[in-house]
């Protein structure tokens, strides 16, 4: 951890005294007067980043569990799907899976005019259930690779503890494997996770309104270009801060030796 | 001294779309060629993300964009623009079935797709916020493919384009609801090249090269293969 | 104390109420190995039976298929009077009976195996309370009076990976003695710890055994069996070539085989 | 199905001329930027190992900012400041204005991004190389240069990669992202086929397994690679495998 | 065979051709610890020095110190009649000189530190091709003899994890060898091995004393010890507690705590 006394040191004095100059340069030379306008909708854009990274990684999760479980002792006809699911959504871009989710289907609309009468269509109509179909599954088929290998990591002899007691299995699934399995795959799991918010902005290809979206809009309505942009970098930078830090703490909860 | 043309990379038909052997065509691609003929210009056609256009304008990447954009004061503000070479109505796109008009009162508690970084965009904000949702896109054939699907009920958009757009088997469902009210200071006054500020030289060639193929009926020649009337407006 | 034996008949009647647990013709293949060739043995409440024997000779192999770890090829398990049901391929034939009889088999490992993300009281707790069904206070209150009996009430909220190999074995079977099982199975307790641990181990077992507590207890520590066993049992090659009292099978081997054991762990 | 293999067929009218030329174009980038990644990535690794405080923070600071915000955007504002930069630095001595190519720009946009992560795995490699490996060359009075090329590297290879073998399917992958700023790659040329075609679901699936088919690919080379470095390392399994 | 003297003095005309190394008031500390206390001591050519002493005593230190694997507090090394410039921090003031003179000194370690991505020939070949620059086949040659001579010829093409630990170790001294080594420094060769594979390794040493190469041994194997060197030197806390020929040293030792250490070790 970063520790005051750390920081005190001559050369790193010196660098934050250069990275002061640079915020102080930033906020004088560069243009910031479009920031009230666009406070309010900024806000809203980042409040949605944080909305749609939240809720697709925890679906996506708890997707990866059974997807890391059949991988990872499943029979041959739920591993081998599991397997072709990870493989062909980390073998494939993002951008792709949301495009082919959200107009790849929106183009089948037309021909099947009966899906504009059902109770779905309400739903189908927005963006938003396409990027978090399209986050979660990405996020599914990263981490139940992460899982499969967490799930087999757990030791055996923990396993057979919890049979020799005669725990049904799943009470030992859901007290012992799963704990341990999330416990062996914490330190992979904050870094997905990052990867995960850094993967949110390309859902404002399908219209959606979240921080880069705004920082975009500003481009558009503004020209100002440099600006907006770092102002976004500087918000991802924070809320990865946030999320490395979360993780961090997740990860001491079970003390390991010799750290 | 090679000259690079930047237009939008997303295709844009019938103005600029690309065919199956990677090469650029349509109405605009056509005019950029005979303008630069005719001002002697050793030009470069140059695709950008329509949505970086400005940028790579300013950043030197580009040196002129040719690519549908209309002269309004906002952009003058950063970028100089040449004289118009075309300028067509806007208009509200929609389903042939729908109740709808080119007003706010027409639009109310529809769903209206603009095209990011447009003038369009900026009206429809200025004018329909209070009463449509407003959904922006980066490219008009996103828009178009979400008015097909039903996803949105109308867009607003540059009628030329829309034409083409009516006339294919996809754009079936739609038709032109109207135009909406002028405000040219949004809506601006045409389309025109745009240049870095303060490059005259290159504005001044451009000027001349469109005023020499509106003069000897290149720019007429070219519009009829496209469209049946006239684009250049009054 | 009541003396163990091993049965070669197959009588259930002499399973008497006080039959703790019971062996029959057990049989235990791996693949084409066959590492268990018929072991008989039974064992009454308060017994205390010392498993001995060379490397390989199928001790461990023997203690997992009481408690199913392993699945037996044949034979039968009788644990407090109820027989197991098995399947023709030796696998339970019920899993709520199977987890019903494990729930009261205390089982300690050589590796210790206890849960790594839990605390000591957390282990300790855990099958009472999520097996069990017992309340949260009292099991928490029996696992403090537990640990403190091994001696270990000050680390209750330490993680297994800060103590020792002794202390863990400890915590082990504090978490074995939590479940108040019927018989306890401990594997070798003390052969992964280093010499200077050993002692605090067999410590405790020795009050286990003093305080009348059914044991099944497979060991390379000769002297201790010695003085703690009611029964001794020698496995050689998948098959109990000597048993008896310890001062019998110590004291005046008759196999050859077990005086060439014994002199070659002395 | 006639229609799709009409829309597919390498020569004109069909597209699939344009996507291999976008598939080519994507992995042209990739390999550009991965090396350059890599070369960005042992300096980086090396620097952090034994340069200096200063060195070591400055590394810090980059591969912590680079790794903490979106890729997309950092391309924006490395192709946009980055260029403009340059060209403001080369009027300022007097030069013209320098042509910076999609293809340059993209690789050097795209490495530095790799460079980051590349930096970190490659440093974790080089630790996880037994000490004594690296105490033998110097007793025996290699020069660093040398060590470098004859020892850690060839050790390190193994631990490192898994790591580089993922950073190679983010390299292909994150050249879709080169999209935004107009560069034609697969993805772009997608989106134009699609869009010229109104066949949407016809090519984003067509793209799909053509990059399904470099994903697998690449496994297999990596496979090779790994099984190469691994030379010398009796039964070692992957935890897990 | 010639007698090894440790100098106390600081006379550099004592130093005749014939001096192969030399150390000078040699201290070093790691941190607060101060782990050498001024050692004294230098080997003429064909000399075999042991140096024996309990754990922690400093006796690996001293060697690393001779190779510069670690940097000296203060003193001076001399190798072959050549000082190693040090500047103030100890640390060797040029690197072309301390690549030079370790390209001199073969280090065989404790923990063989074979290179595990190149094979046995490869090994041996490796700092001469790369480092001494001479002509590959020759190399080559040199190093099937060398292999040869270790007993390990037909194991060439072998990579070094498919070896037993003794032949690790034996092929890490024909590396050693293949520099052609003015001093073999030597730390602890055999104790990371199995008993039964502790002999073959000594064979070779043994062998390479009897042709008179120049050797620092740092060793747990006193009668070996005893056997092989000409001079004994005992460290204690990091200072030289007694030296003399082997026969003095371990016949009639004279300081308490030397008596105690053999009787510890015996
Ligand atoms: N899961 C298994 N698969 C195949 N063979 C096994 C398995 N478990 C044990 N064996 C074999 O069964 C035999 C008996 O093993 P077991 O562990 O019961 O011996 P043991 O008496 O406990 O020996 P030790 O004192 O070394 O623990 C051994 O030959 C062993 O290799
Ligand atoms: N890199 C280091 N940092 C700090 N202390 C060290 C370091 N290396 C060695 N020491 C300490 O220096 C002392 C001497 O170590 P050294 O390895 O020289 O002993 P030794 O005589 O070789 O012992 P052994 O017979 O156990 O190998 C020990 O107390 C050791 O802990
Ligand atoms: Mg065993
Ligand atoms: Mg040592």
């Amino acid at each position: 951890m970063i520790t005051l006394r750390s920081l005190l040191v001559p050369h790193r004095i010196a660098m934050m005294a250069v990275f002061a100059a640079l915020v102080l340069w930033c906020a004088y030379a560069l243009r910031w007067d479009w920031i009230p306008k666009y406070a309010p909708l900024a806000a809203e854009g980042i409040w949605r980043t944080i909305w749609i990274l939240a809720v697709t990684s925890v679906l996506g999760f708890l997707l990866a569990i059974p997807l890391g479980l059949a991988q990872a002792i499943g029979p041959w006809y739920l591993a081998a799907p599991a397997r072709t699911f990870c493989t062909i959504i980390r073998g494939t871009p993002l951008l792709l899976q949301i495009w082919l989710l959200y107009y790849g289907l929106g183009s089948l609309f037309p021909q099947y005019p009966w899906i504009r009468e059902s109770e779905l269509w309400p739903y189908l109509r927005q963006a938003w259930p396409y990027a978090v179909l399209a986050l979660t599954l990405s996020y599914a088929g990263y981490e139940g690779e992460v899982m499969r290998g967490a799930f087999s990591g757990v030791a055996r002899g923990q396993i057979e503890a919890a049979q020799a007691f005669g725990m049904p299995r799943f009470t030992m699934f859901r007290r012992i494997w799963l704990p341990q399995a999330i416990q062996n795959a914490l330190p992979t799991l904050g870094g997905e996770t990052i990867l995960q918010l850094k993967a949110t902005p390309l859902v404002a290809t399908i219209a959606i309104v979240e921080s880069y979206a705004v920082a975009s809009r500003v481009r558009q309505d503004t020209f100002i270009v440099y600006e907006p942009l770092l102002l976004l970098a500087v918000v991802y930078m924070v809320i990865a801060g946030i999320l490395a830090y979360g993780f961090r703490k997740l990860e001491q909860r079970v003390p390991v030796k010799g750290h | 001294q090679e000259v690079k043309i930047g237009i939008a990379a997303e295709p844009y038909p019938p103005f600029a779309s690309l065919d199956a052997s990677g090469n650029w065509v349509g109405w605009e691609v056509e005019i950029i060629n005979a303008v630069c003929a005719a001002a002697e210009l050793n030009c470069v056609i140059t695709p950008v993300a329509w949505d970086g256009i400005i940028p790579s304008l300013t950043g030197q990447q580009i040196d002129a964009i040719m690519a549908s954009m209309s002269i309004t004061e906002e952009r003058m503000q950063t970028i100089d623009f040449s004289d118009k070479y075309y300028n067509t109505p806007t208009v509200i796109v929609a389903d042939k079935s729908a109740d709808i008009a080119p007003t706010p009162e027409g639009l109310a508690g529809k769903i209206l797709g603009v095209q990011a970084s447009t003038i369009h965009q900026t009206y429809a904000q200025q004018y329909f916020t209070d009463a449509a949702e407003i959904r922006v896109y980066q490219t008009q054939d996103e828009i178009n493919q979400d008015l097909a699907s039903g996803r949105i009920d109308a867009t607003q958009a540059d009628s030329i384009a829309m034409d083409d757009f009516i006339n294919s088997d996809a754009g079936a469902c739609c038709e032109i609801k109207g135009a909406v009210a002028d405000d040219p200071s949004i809506l601006g006054s045409g389309v025109g090249a745009g240049v870095r500020k303060g490059d005259d030289a290159l504005r001044e060639k451009l000027n001349a090269g469109i005023a020499a193929i509106r003069a000897d009926g290149t720019y007429d020649k070219i519009t009829e293969g496209y469209f049946s009337s006239s684009i250049y407006g009054g | 104390m009541t003396e163990a034996i091993a049965t070669d008949r197959n009588d259930p009647a002499a399973a008497s109420a006080e039959e703790a647990i019971r062996v029959e013709d057990l049989h235990k293949s791996f693949g084409n190995l066959e590492v268990l060739k018929g072991v008989n043995m039974s064992a009454k409440k308060g017994d205390v039976v010392a498993i001995i024997g060379g490397s390989g000779s199928g001790k461990s192999t023997m203690l997992r298929c009481i408690n199913f770890l392993e699945t037996p090829t044949s034979g039968r398990i009788v644990i407090g009077g109820e027989e197991i049901a098995m399947r023709a391929d030796g696998s339970p034939a019920s899993r709520k009976q199977i987890e019903r009889v494990r729930s009261r088999l205390g089982m300690v490992f050589q590796a210790f195996n206890l849960w790594t993300h839990r605390t000591l009281i957390e282990n300790v707790t855990e099958v009472p309370v999520h097996v069990l069904g017992v309340p949260k206070a009292e099991a928490h209150d029996r696992a403090m009076a537990l640990l403190e009996r091994v001696g270990l009430a000050e680390k209750a909220a330490t993680y297994p990976a800060f103590l020792s190999g002794g202390q863990q074995q400890r915590a082990a079977i504090a978490r074995a003695l939590a479940i108040d099982p019927s018989v306890m199975l401990f594997d070798e307790p003390t052969s992964a710890l280093d010499p200077e641990l050993v002692g605090e181990v067999l410590t405790v077992i020795r009050d286990l055994a003093a305080e009348g507590r059914t044991m099944l207890l497979v060991t390379h520590e000769m002297k201790f069996a010695r003085e703690v066993s009611d029964h001794v049992i020698y496995l050689f090659e998948g098959r109990i070539e000597e048993q008896g009292p310890p001062e019998a099978v110590f004291g005046a081997p008759k196999s050859e085989r077990l005086k060439q054991f014994l002199k070659s762990v002395a | 199905m006639e229609q799709v293999i009409e829309l597919l067929s390498l020569s004109p009218p069909g597209w699939g001329g344009n996507l291999l030329r976008g598939l080519l174009h994507s992995l042209e980038i990739a390999l550009g930027a991965f090396g350059f990644g890599l070369l960005i990535g042992l300096g980086g690794a090396i620097g952090k190992l034994y340069g200096g405080p200063v060195l070591r923070d400055i590394l810090a600071v980059y591969t912590t900012v680079v790794r903490a915000v979106p890729e997309l955007v950092l391309i924006l504002i490395l192709y946009y400041v980055g260029t403009d930069l340059i060209n403001k630095a080369a009027g300022a001595m007097g030069y013209g204005r320098v042509e910076i190519s999609g293809v340059a720009a993209g690789i050097w946009v795209l490495g530095i991004v790799q460079g980051a992560y590349a930096t970190e795995i490659l440093r974790g490699a080089i630790k996880a190389i037994p000490i004594g490996q690296i105490e033998a060359a110097r007793a025996f009075g290699m020069p660093p240069l040398k060590m470098l090329r004859r020892v850690t590297i060839p050790a390190m290879m193994s631990f490192a990669i898994p790591g580089l073998a993922n950073l190679w399917l983010i390299a292909t992958k994150d050249t879709a992202l080169l999209a935004v700023v107009g560069f034609n790659e697969l993805t772009l040329e997608t989106r134009q086929a699609a869009a010229s075609t109104r066949a949407y679901f016809t090519f984003f699936l067509a793209a799909g397994a053509l990059y399904l088919m470099v994903t697998l690919l690449s496994g297999r080379v990596f496979a090779r690679i790994e099984k190469w470095a691994r030379k010398g390392q009796p039964g070692h399994r992957r935890a897990g495998a």
